[in-house]
C-alpha cells in the first residue's frame, strides 16, 4: 500500500487550488464561529475558548461551544462536527482528538462552505484550513528541555510524562525534545525513557511513582501536559522526592502556584490559552471575510494580538511561550 | 384475557418500538437539519458500531454471559489492521486475517468461560485490558489513515443521494440473520432455556458449553468486524479506537428490555434501544443540549426503562384485581 | 404406611468436625490464593528492584490501593446482596470535590469529610431506594444513575476545578503522611474493613445480606425485611465511597469534573478477582479488599520492573485473567482432593 | 361447617378467603379452622388450591377477600414475617434454601441465638441444629453448605426450620414427598409429640395412608373450593378420592405383564468417587425395574451419572449395545435415553417458559422445518402431551411457574416422555401427584414398558415401587445391596437391603 505521509501531501496539493486572498476585504460581521474542544469542562479549553468568545464579541460575530465530555470519545467529536454542519455555522475552531479520524467529516464541513479552524490539537493538513498552534512545536518542545537542563546543571538522568500515547501534538513535542538533547550542551543529560499518563489523574500520579522507583537516580522529569505536570508534582510534594527531583513541564499558573511556592517545582512554562482561543477566533473570521485561505504568507490583523503570517502548511504561530516562576507567578490567573 | 392483552402491549421492548417512532417523528417535524439526507446518513452510521455488536451482545445475554471485551476486539483488530497496511498487505488479505483474528479473540474468552467455568464479566474484564493492550503494542502511537479510498467510501459513504449508507443493507442482512436465529431457530430457543435456568437446559440434553462458544466466538467476529468498519468509516486506525464502545452497547441492550439475569428479550427491542439512544443523541446534539445534560438524559432514560414497565404492570395487575374482587364480591355477597 | 426401618445413627458423625475444619479452609483458600499471587508478585518485583519495598515504595502501595480498597469494600456489601452499584465512580468524583469546594471556602476539614459521606449517603438512598422500592435490575439502574449523578456533577462542576493549592496543608499533608510506611488513610481503610468484615460475619444483619443473595425469594419467606437490607447496603456502599472521595482529595489534591470516571469497572475488577460471585451470597470484603490491592500492586510493580507504559495494559489484563483462572483451578483440584477424600462420607463440596 | 371440637376459639382460622390469579380463580370463599391439638389433613387434586390456602395462611399472599383470625382475634398479615411472629410455622411445598449458607444458618436465619452485643453465637446455633437432626434422625451436618443437598435433604432442613420455632401452628405441604417411609415415620413421631403438646397442625399430602395415619379431621378442596370438611374417622380411603376427585378411581397400580426383551441399558462397575462405588445392572426393553433405597443412599446420583449429567470416574453405561459417552446428556438422549429427574425447579423446567416451550425443549431438533422451529409442530407436540398427562392449565403459552406443584411435575413427566425414549429413567415421577393422576402415570408406564421400553423407576415410594416394579434393585450408602424379582420384593425385603441389614 500507499504510506501515510503522501496522500498527506497529495491533499495539501489539492488543497492549494483555492480562491486568491484579499488581505484588505471587509471583516464579516454576524458569524457563528463553533468551538470544538476535545473535551468540554476541562479547564485549559474553558480559558481557551472563553478567550475564542471575547474575540468574536468585539468582531461582532457570535460564540458557541460544544463538545464530548470525555477526551477519548473520538466518535464523540465527529458527532459534533457532523452536528455543526447539519447547522451551517460559519466557522469551526476544533482541537482534534485524533488527526485522521475527524478528516472525513470535516471535509464534508468545509464542502459545506464552514471554514475550519484547528487550534492545538492539528489534524491531517487537508482537512481544515489552517492551524493555530500554541507556539511553535519547536520552540516549545527544546524550550522544556532549555529550561530543565538550566534548573539541573546540565546533568543527570531524566524522563517525560506525557499524555496518551497517540497525542499528536505531545509527540511532536517530545521529538523535538529528544533532538535538542542531542546536542553536545546535553552529552551528561540522559533521557532514560517516556512514560504515558494518559491525562488521568491517578495514572499519571501512579506512572510517577514508577519512574522513581524504577530509575533511583532520576534527577528531573518534564511532563508536557497540564494534567501530568500537576500529578507528578502532588507525588512529588508529599514524598521524599520533594526538592531532590525538578520537575518542569506546561503547567497553569493556577494549579502549580503550590507547588512552585513550596519548592517542588522551580519553573514550567505555558502560553496563554486565552490568547489561543482569541486567534482562533480571528482566524476563523478571517477565512470566512477572504482576507485568507491557508497558504503560506498570507497575513492577517488579530486585534489586540498584532498581525500574523500564515507559515508552511497554513500554520500559525502565536509566539513564545511564558516561562512561570516563583517571582511572576502571581500575576497571572488562569 | 383482556388483562393478558394489556401486559403485552405494555412489554418493554415494544414500548421502545414505539419510542423510537415517536422520537422520529416528533424530530422529522420541528428540528431543524434532522431530516436532511446527510444527518441521516451521520445518524446511522454513527450508530452502526454499537448496533452491529449488539447483534451478538444480545444473544449472549439472553444466554446469561456478557461480553466486556468486545470495544478492546474492535480496537485491537483496527489496530491489527493498520499495521499489516503498514507493512505493506493488500487490504483484501488484511480483513479476513482482521476478522480470523475477532474469532480468536472470542474463542479464548469462551474457552476461559465454558472450560475453565469462570464467571464471563471477570473474564472479560480482564481480556478488555489485554486485547487493547496488545492493540497498543501492535500499533503504538501510530494512527493509520491512509486506507484505500474505495473502502473508505464504502465505510463513510451513502448510495447516491439518499440517507441510506452504503453499510446499511448488509447490517439488515445481519440483523435480519441473527433474528431467525434468536427468536426461530432451536439454537435461539436453547439460548433462552440456558439463561433462564443452565441446569434444566443440560437436562434436556442441551449442549451448554459448545452453544456458548458459538456466541463468545461470533461476539468476537462480529466485533472484529466492528473495528474495521470503525477504522474505515472514521478513516483512522489507532489501537484506542471504539474505546467505552461495550458501556453504550450495554447501556443500548439493557434499554432495549434485555434482562441481564439471562432469558428474557428481544432483538427487536435491543436493536430500538441502540437506535432511540443514537437518535436521540443526535437530535439532542441539534438542540444544542449540551452533553453533560444528554449524559443526564440518557441516564434517565435507563433507570425509566426498568421503573417504567414496573410501574405499568402494577397498576395493571391493581386494576385487574380490583376488577376481579369486584366480581367476586357479588356472588357471595349474601 | 407407616414403616420403621433401624434409624440411621442421628447427629453429626465424629469425622464430620475435621471434615468441615478443611472445608472452611478451603473456603479462606480462595482468598489465600489470591494473596499468594500477591506476595509472589511483590517478591520477585523486590529482586529486581531493591527500590520497590523501600519505605517510600511500601508507602506508595499502601497508599494506591487504600481508596480502591475502601470503594471495593462497600461494592463487596452490595455484590454479597446479588446487586451492583455502578455509580461509584461518579459518586467518588462528586463527592470528592464537594469535599473540595467546601474546603476550599475555608470549612473544617473533619466537616468536609463527613459532608462527603454524607453526599455519598445520599447517592446510596437512590440508588438503594430505586433498586429495592422499585424491585427493578440493580444493572439498568445504577447504570442510570451513574450518568446521572456524573452529569449533574459536570453541570454543576463545569470547569471548576479543586487543586492542591487550594486545599488546608494539614489536609494534604495527611493524606500523604503516615507512621512511618503506613500512611493514615491506610489505617483508616483498614479500621473500616476489618469493622465491616466483623459485622458481616457476627451480626444478623451481616448474615440476612448473604441470605438475600444467595437466594432473594427465600429471605422473603424467611421473613428478612429485604428491601431495608437492600437500601441498607447501598447506604454503606454509597458512605463507603464518600469517605473514599473525602481522601482522594487529600491523596491526589486534584479534582475535577472527570474524576473517578470509568472507576466502576476497577472496582467491579477488584471485586471479582477478590472472589466474590456476581450471583450473590458468598464472598468476604478481606477477598474483595485483596483483589483491590493486587489490583493496585500490579499497576505499581510494572513501572517499577521498567516495563515500557506501552506494555503495561496487555500485561495488566493477563494477570488479571491468570489471577481469577489459577484461583479457580487451585479451587477445583482442592475440591476434589477432599472429594477423595471424605470418600466414606457423602457430603460432596460444591461451590461455584 | 365443623363444629369446634373444643369450646376455646380455634388457634387460626380463615373465613371465606378468595384468591385470584388473573383469570385463574386459585380460591373461592375458603373457610377452615385449626384447633390446637388438633392435626387438621388438607385434600385435594393437583391444582385443587391448597398451597394457595397455605401461602394466604402463611402472609405470603394476600387475599382478595375474606379474612384471618388468630384465637379469635381478627388479624391482617403484610408478609411472612408477621405470620411467622404470630406463632405460625410454614413448611412449603417448594423447599427454599439459602444455597451459599450453612444448613444451621438456613434454620436460624433471622432468629440466630445470640451472644454479648446482639453478636451471632455460631456455636450454639451448630449445635442447636445438630440437636433438631438428632430429633429428626437425620446425619446431616450443620456447618456444610445447602448447595447440592438432593430434594429429601432440603426438605428435612425445612422441617428442621419449621420445628425450630416452637410454633403454636404448625403447616405442612407435602413435606413428605420426597421421603422414604422410615424418614416419614420418624417425622410423624416428631409432629405426633407437638400436637399432644398442644400445637395445631395443617398437613397436606396426596398419599392417603399418611392422612389417615396422622390427622383427625380433613378439609377436601376442588377447584378452589371446600367440598367436604369432616373427621377421619368416617372416611374411607375411597370415600375421600371421590371427595377429592368427584369420580371413583380405577386399579392403582395398574402392571400390564409384558415380555422382557433385550437387554436395553446395562450399566458395569460405574463408580463416582465420593458418591456411589460399583454399581452394575441390567434393564430390557419392556421391563420396569424399580430402584430403591433410603434418602440419600444414592439413586439419584446414579442416574445422574448414567444419563451423563455427572461425569463418573470408573465404569461403563451402554444403551442397547452402544456405550454412552461420559458427562454428555446430549449423546444420551441421541442414543435414546432419557432421565426424568428429580428436582422440577431446578433440574426440570425453566420455570419463566411457557407450558408449550417446556416441553418443546426437548424436541428441538424433532420439531425443525428447514432449519426453523415449526411452531405448529411444536404446540402441537406440546399439547398432546399435556393433555395426556391431564395437565391443569389456563393457557399453554402461560409460564410454567404459575401451575400448582403437581402440574408442574407433570409438565416434567411430559417433557421427557415426549421424546419417544428406549430408555426411560425417572426419579421420583410422581413427586407430589395426585392420587387419580399418579394412577393415570402408572398406566402410562406401564403401556410404555409394554411398548418394549426399558424403565428404571427411582422412588421414595416404596408401595409405588413394589406395585409397578418387574424387578428391585436396592441400594444403601452408594451401594448396590440387593436385587429382588417381584416375587421376593416386600416392604421387609427392600427395608432390610435399605438399611444394610441384608447380607
Ligand atoms: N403465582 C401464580 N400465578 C398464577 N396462577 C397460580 C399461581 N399460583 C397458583 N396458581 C394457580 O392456582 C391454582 C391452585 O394452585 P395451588 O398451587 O394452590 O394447587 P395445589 O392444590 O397446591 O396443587 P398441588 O397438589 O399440585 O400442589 C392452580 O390452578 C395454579 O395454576
Ligand atoms: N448436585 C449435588 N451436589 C452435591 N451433592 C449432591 C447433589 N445431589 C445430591 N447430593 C448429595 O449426594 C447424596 C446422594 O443423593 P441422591 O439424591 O443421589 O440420593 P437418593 O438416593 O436419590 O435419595 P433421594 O433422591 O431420596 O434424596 C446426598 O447426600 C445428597 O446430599
Ligand atoms: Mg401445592
Ligand atoms: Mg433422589
Amino acid at each position: 500500500g500507499t504510506t501515510k505521509k503522501s496522500v498527506a501531501d497529495d491533499d495539501a496539493g489539492a488543497h492549494a487550488s483555492h480562491a486568491k486572498a484579499d488581505p484588505h476585504a471587509p471583516t464579516k460581521k454576524g458569524l457563528t464561529v463553533a468551538f470544538l474542544p476535545k473535551q468540554v469542562n476541562n479547564p485549559y479549553f474553558t480559558v481557551a475558548d472563553k478567550g475564542g468568545e471575547q474575540a468574536l464579541k468585539q468582531l461582532g460575530s457570535s460564540y458557541k461551544e460544544v463538545g464530548p465530555n470525555s477526551a477519548t470519545d473520538t466518535s464523540g467529536q465527529v458527532s459534533y462536527v457532523n452536528t455543526l454542519t447539519q447547522q451551517q455555522v460559519d466557522g469551526i475552531a476544533v482541537s482534534a482528538q485524533d488527526p485522521g479520524a475527524l478528516c472525513t467529516a470535516l471535509k464534508q464541513a468545509m464542502k459545506n462552505g464552514i471554514k475550519v479552524v484547528t487550534y492545538d490539537s492539528d489534524t491531517n493538513t487537508g482537512c481544515r484550513d489552517v492551524f493555530v498552534s500554541q507556539a511553535g512545536a519547536e520552540a516549545l518542545g527544546r524550550s522544556q528541555v532549555q529550561l530543565l537542563g538550566r534548573q539541573l546543571g546540565y546533568k543527570g538522568e531524566i524522563a517525560i510524562l506525557s499524555a496518551a500515547q497517540t497525542a499528536t501534538n505531545q509527540n511532536t513535542w517530545i521529538g523535538f525534545m529528544k533532538d535538542e538533547l542531542k546536542k553536545p550542551r546535553y552529552k551528561d543529560m540522559k533521557l532514560v525513557t517516556t512514560a504515558y499518563g494518559n491525562d488521568d489523574a491517578q495514572q499519571s500520579f501512579q506512572q510517577t511513582q514508577g519512574l522513581l522507583q524504577e530509575h533511583p537516580r532520576l534527577a528531573g522529569i518534564i511532563s508536557p501536559t497540564t494534567v501530568g505536570i500537576k500529578a507528578a508534582a502532588q507525588y512529588l510534594s508529599g514524598s521524599k522526592y520533594k526538592g531532590k527531583v525538578r520537575l518542569t513541564g506546561l503547567g497553569t499558573p493556577d494549579d502549580m502556584r503550590r507547588y512552585v511556592k513550596n519548592g517542588t517545582v522551580d519553573a514550567f512554562e505555558l502560553w496563554d490559552p486565552a490568547k489561543l482561543g482569541a486567534l482562533a477566533a480571528h482566524a476563523s473570521v478571517a477565512l470566512s471575510s477572504g482576507q485568507i485561505t491557508g497558504r503560506r504568507g498570507e497575513t492577517f490583523e488579530a486585534g489586540s494580538l498584532g498581525t500574523f503570517t500564515l507559515g508552511d502548511k497554513g500554520v500559525i504561530d502565536l509566539g513564545a511561550p511564558t516561562v512561570f516562576d516563583r517571582d511572576n507567578i502571581d500575576r497571572y490567573r488562569f | 384475557m383482556t388483562d393478558s392483552a394489556l401486559v403485552r402491549a405494555v412489554r418493554w421492548d415494544t414500548v421502545v418500538g414505539a419510542l423510537l417512532l415517536v422520537l422520529l417523528l416528533l424530530s422529522f417535524a420541528f428540528v431543524d437539519g434532522f431530516g436532511n439526507a446527510l444527518n441521516l446518513s451521520f445518524l446511522i452510521g454513527s450508530t452502526l458500531p454499537v448496533a452491529l455488536i449488539a447483534l451478538p451482545m444480545t444473544l449472549l445475554v439472553v444466554s446469561g454471559e456478557i461480553d466486556l471485551s468486545v470495544a478492546s476486539t474492535a480496537g485491537l483488530s483496527g489496530a491489527v489492521m493498520g499495521a499489516l497496511w503498514n507493512a505493506g498487505m493488500a487490504i483484501e488479505t488484511i480483513i479476513p486475517l482482521c476478522l480470523l483474528l475477532g474469532v480468536v479473540c472470542g474463542l479464548v474468552n469462551g474457552l476461559l468461560v465454558t472450560r475453565l467455568g469462570l464467571p464471563s464479566l471477570a473474564v472479560t474484564i480482564g481480556t478488555m485490558a489485554a486485547y487493547r493492550g496488545i492493540a497498543q503494542i501492535v500499533l503504538g502511537s501510530d494512527a493509520v489513515t491512509d486506507f484505500p479510498g474505495r473502502y473508505l467510501d464504502f465505510a463513510a459513504g451513502r448510495i447516491g443521494g439518499s440517507f441510506v449508507p452504503y453499510a446499511l443493507p448488509p447490517f439488515l442482512v445481519l440483523l435480519a440473520v441473527a433474528v431467525l436465529v434468536l427468536h426461530a431457530t432451536p439454537f435461539g430457543r436453547s439460548l433462552f432455556a440456558i439463561g433462564a435456568n443452565e441446569e434444566a437446559a443440560r437436562f434436556a440434553g442441551i449442549r451448554v458449553k459448545r452453544h456458548k462458544l458459538w456466541l463468545f466466538t461470533a461476539t468476537g467476529l462480529l466485533a472484529s468486524a466492528t473495528g474495521i468498519f470503525w477504522a474505515l468509516h472514521y478513516a483512522s486506525a489507532r489501537y484506542d479506537n471504539a474505546t467505552g464502545l461495550e458501556l453504550s452497547v450495554v447501556a443500548a441492550v439493557l434499554l432495549g428490555g434485555i434482562s441481564f439475569d439471562g432469558g428474557r428479550g428481544t432483538l427487536g427491542g435491543a436493536v430500538a434501544g441502540v437506535f432511540l439512544l443514537g437518535a436521540l443523541q443526535n437530535v439532542m446534539s441539534l438542540l444544542n443540549v449540551s452533553a453533560q445534560s444528554q449524559i443526564v438524559v440518557t441516564g434517565i432514560l435507563l433507570v425509566a426503562s426498568v421503573l417504567g414497565p414496573r410501574l405499568a404492570r402494577r397498576i395493571a395487575a391493581a386494576r385487574t384485581a380490583r376488577a376481579v374482587r369486584a366480581a367476586t364480591a357479588l356472588p357471595h355477597a349474601s | 404406611m407407616t414403616v420403621t426401618g433401624r434409624t440411621p445413627a442421628p447427629t453429626v458423625e465424629p469425622g464430620t468436625a475435621a471434615e468441615t475444619r478443611l472445608l472452611d479452609r478451603v473456603f479462606r483458600l480462595r482468598e489465600l490464593a489470591i494473596l499468594a499471587v500477591l506476595l509472589v508478585m511483590v517478591a520477585v518485583t523486590q529482586a529486581d528492584n531493591p527500590e520497590f519495598l523501600s519505605a517510600q515504595g511500601v508507602k506508595d502501595l499502601l497508599l494506591n490501593a487504600t481508596i480502591l480498597v475502601l470503594v471495593a469494600s462497600g461494592q463487596a456489601l452490595v455484590v454479597i446482596t446479588r446487586n451492583v452499584d455502578l455509580s461509584v465512580g461518579s459518586v467518588l468524583g462528586l463527592t470528592a470535590f464537594a469535599a473540595g469546594d467546601f474546603l476550599q471556602g475555608g470549612g473544617n476539614a473533619l466537616v468536609a469529610v463527613l459532608l462527603a459521606v454524607a453526599l455519598g449517603i445520599g447517592c446510596g438512598l437512590l440508588n438503594g431506594a430505586l433498586v429495592s422500592l422499585g424491585r427493578v435490575p440493580a444493572l439498568v439502574v445504577t447504570l442510570g444513575t451513574l450518568y446521572i449523578v456524573r452529569g449533574a456533577d459536570s453541570i454543576w462542576v463545569g470547569s471548576r476545578q479543586i487543586t492542591a493549592s487550594d486545599l488546608p496543608d494539614a489536609f494534604t499533608d495527611f493524606g500523604s503522611g503516615g507512621l512511618s510506611a503506613v500512611p493514615y488513610l491506610a489505617l483508616i481503610a483498614l479500621a473500616v474493613l476489618v469493622a465491616t468484615a466483623y459485622y458481616l460475619r457476627n451480626f444478623g444483619g451481616g448474615r440476612e445480606l448473604y441470605a438475600l443473595g444467595s437466594h432473594p425469594e427465600a429471605a422473603r419467606l424467611a421473613g428478612i425485611p429485604v428491601r431495608r437490607r437492600v437500601l441498607a447496603a447501598y447506604v454503606a456502599c454509597g458512605a463507603l465511597t464518600g469517605l473514599a472521595g473525602a481522601l482522594y482529595l487529600a491523596r491526589f489534591g486534584n479534582v475535577d469534573s472527570s474524576t473517578g470516571s470509568g472507576y466502576e469497572l476497577t472496582v467491579v475488577s477488584a471485586v471479582v478477582v477478590g472472589g466474590v460471585a456476581f450471583t450473590g451470597g458468598s464472598g468476604s470484603v478481606y477477598g474483595a479488599a485483596l483483589g483491590a490491592l493486587l489490583l493496585t500492586t500490579v499497576g505499581s510493580v510494572l513501572p517499577a520492573l521498567g516495563a515500557s507504559s506501552v506494555w503495561v495494559l496487555a500485561i495488566n489484563g493477563v494477570l488479571l485473567v491468570l489471577a481469577i483462572a489459577v484461583d479457580r483451578i487451585v479451587a477445583l483440584r482442592v475440591a476434589r482432593a477432599l472429594k477423595k477424600r471424605s470418600a466414606p462420607h457423602r457430603r460432596d463440596l460444591r461451590h461455584d | 361447617m365443623p363444629e369446634p371440637p373444643m369450646p376455646e376459639p380455634p388457634v387460626l382460622a380463615a373465613q371465606g378467603l378468595s384468591k385470584s390469579f388473573g383469570a385463574v380463580r386459585a380460591l373461592r370463599n375458603v373457610s377452615l379452622e385449626l384447633y390446637a391439638g388438633q392435626a387438621h389433613a388438607l385434600a385435594g387434586e393437583n391444582g385443587a388450591g391448597k398451597s394457595t390456602l397455605i401461602k394466604t395462611l402463611a402472609g405470603v399472599h394476600r387475599p382478595d377477600a375474606g379474612s384471618l383470625s388468630l384465637r379469635g382475634e381478627p388479624v391482617v398479615l403484610h408478609g411472612p414475617a408477621d405470620a411467622r411472629d404470630a406463632g405460625v410455622a410454614v413448611i412449603h411445598q417448594e423447599p427454599t434454601l439459602f444455597p451459599d449458607l450453612s444448613v444451621a444458618e438456613n434454620i436460624f436465619m433471622g432468629r440466630q441465638p445470640r451472644r454479648s452485643l446482639r453478636r451471632v453465637d455460631h456455636r450454639a446455633m451448630n449445635a442447636a441444629a445438630g440437636a433438631l437432626f438428632a430429633r429428626l434422625a437425620v446425619g446431616l451436618d450443620p456447618e456444610r453448605p445447602a448447595r447440592g443437598l438432593s430434594i429429601a435433604d432440603q426438605q428435612l432442613v425445612e422441617t428442621a426450620k419449621a420445628l425450630s420455632f416452637d410454633a403454636r401452628v404448625l403447616i405442612m405441604d407435602e413435606p413428605t414427598a420426597a421421603l422414604t417411609g422410615s424418614e416419614v415415620a420418624r417425622l410423624f413421631g416428631v409432629v405426633r409429640a407437638l400436637r399432644d403438646q398442644g400445637c395445631a397442625i395443617l398437613f397436606v399430602s396426596h398419599r392417603l395412608e399418611e392422612i389417615f395415619g396422622l390427622c383427625g379431621h380433613v378439609t377436601t378442596l376442588r377447584d378452589g373450593e371446600v367440598v367436604a370438611s369432616e373427621p377421619v374417622a368416617d372416611l374411607t380411603e375411597d370415600t375421600l378420592v371421590r371427595r377429592m376427585v368427584g369420580r371413583d378411581l380405577g386399579e392403582l397400580y395398574p402392571r400390564q405383564p409384558a415380555e422382557p426383551g433385550e437387554v436395553a441399558l446395562s450399566v458395569r462397575r460405574l463408580t463416582r468417587e465420593g458418591v456411589f462405588t460399583d454399581v452394575s445392572f441390567d434393564v430390557r426393553g419392556g421391563e420396569i425395574v424399580g430402584l430403591a433405597g433410603l434418602v440419600g443412599a444414592g439413586r439419584s446420583e446414579v442416574a445422574r451419572a448414567v444419563f451423563g449429567v455427572d461425569k463418573w470416574d470408573a465404569g461403563t453405561a451402554e444403551v442397547c449395545g452402544r456405550p454412552l459417552t461420559n458427562g454428555s446428556p446430549s449423546a444420551a438422549m441421541a442414543a435414546g435415553l432419557v432421565l426424568v429427574p428429580e428436582d422440577r425447579r431446578a433440574q426440570g423446567l425453566v420455570m419463566d417458559m411457557s407450558i408449550e416451550r417446556n416441553i418443546g425443549l426437548t424436541g428441538l431438533r424433532s420439531t425443525v422445518r428447514a432449519g426453523l422451529v415449526d411452531r405448529g409442530a411444536e404446540r402441537g407436540r406440546a399439547l398432546d402431551w399435556a393433555v395426556r398427562l391431564k395437565v391443569k392449565y389456563a393457557r399453554i403459552a402461560d409460564a410454567v411457574g404459575t401451575l400448582s406443584g403437581g402440574n408442574q411435575q407433570k409438565v416434567v413427566l411430559a417433557k421427557w416422555l415426549a421424546t419417544g425414549p428406549r430408555v426411560l429413567i425417572v426419579d421420583e415421577p410422581t413427586r407430589g401427584i395426585d392420587i387419580g393422576t399418579k394412577a393415570e402415570v402408572h398406566r402410562l408406564l406401564s403401556g410404555l414398558a409394554a411398548d418394549g421400553v426399558a424403565v428404571l423407576m427411582i422412588s421414595s415410594d416404596l408401595p409405588e415401587i413394589l406395585g409397578m416394579a418387574d424387578r428391585v434393585l436396592v441400594m444403601h450408602e452408594g451401594r448396590l445391596t440387593a436385587e429382588l424379582p417381584r416375587a421376593d420384593a416386600t416392604e421387609e425385603s427392600v427395608l432390610a437391603a435399605a438399611t444394610g441389614r441384608a447380607r
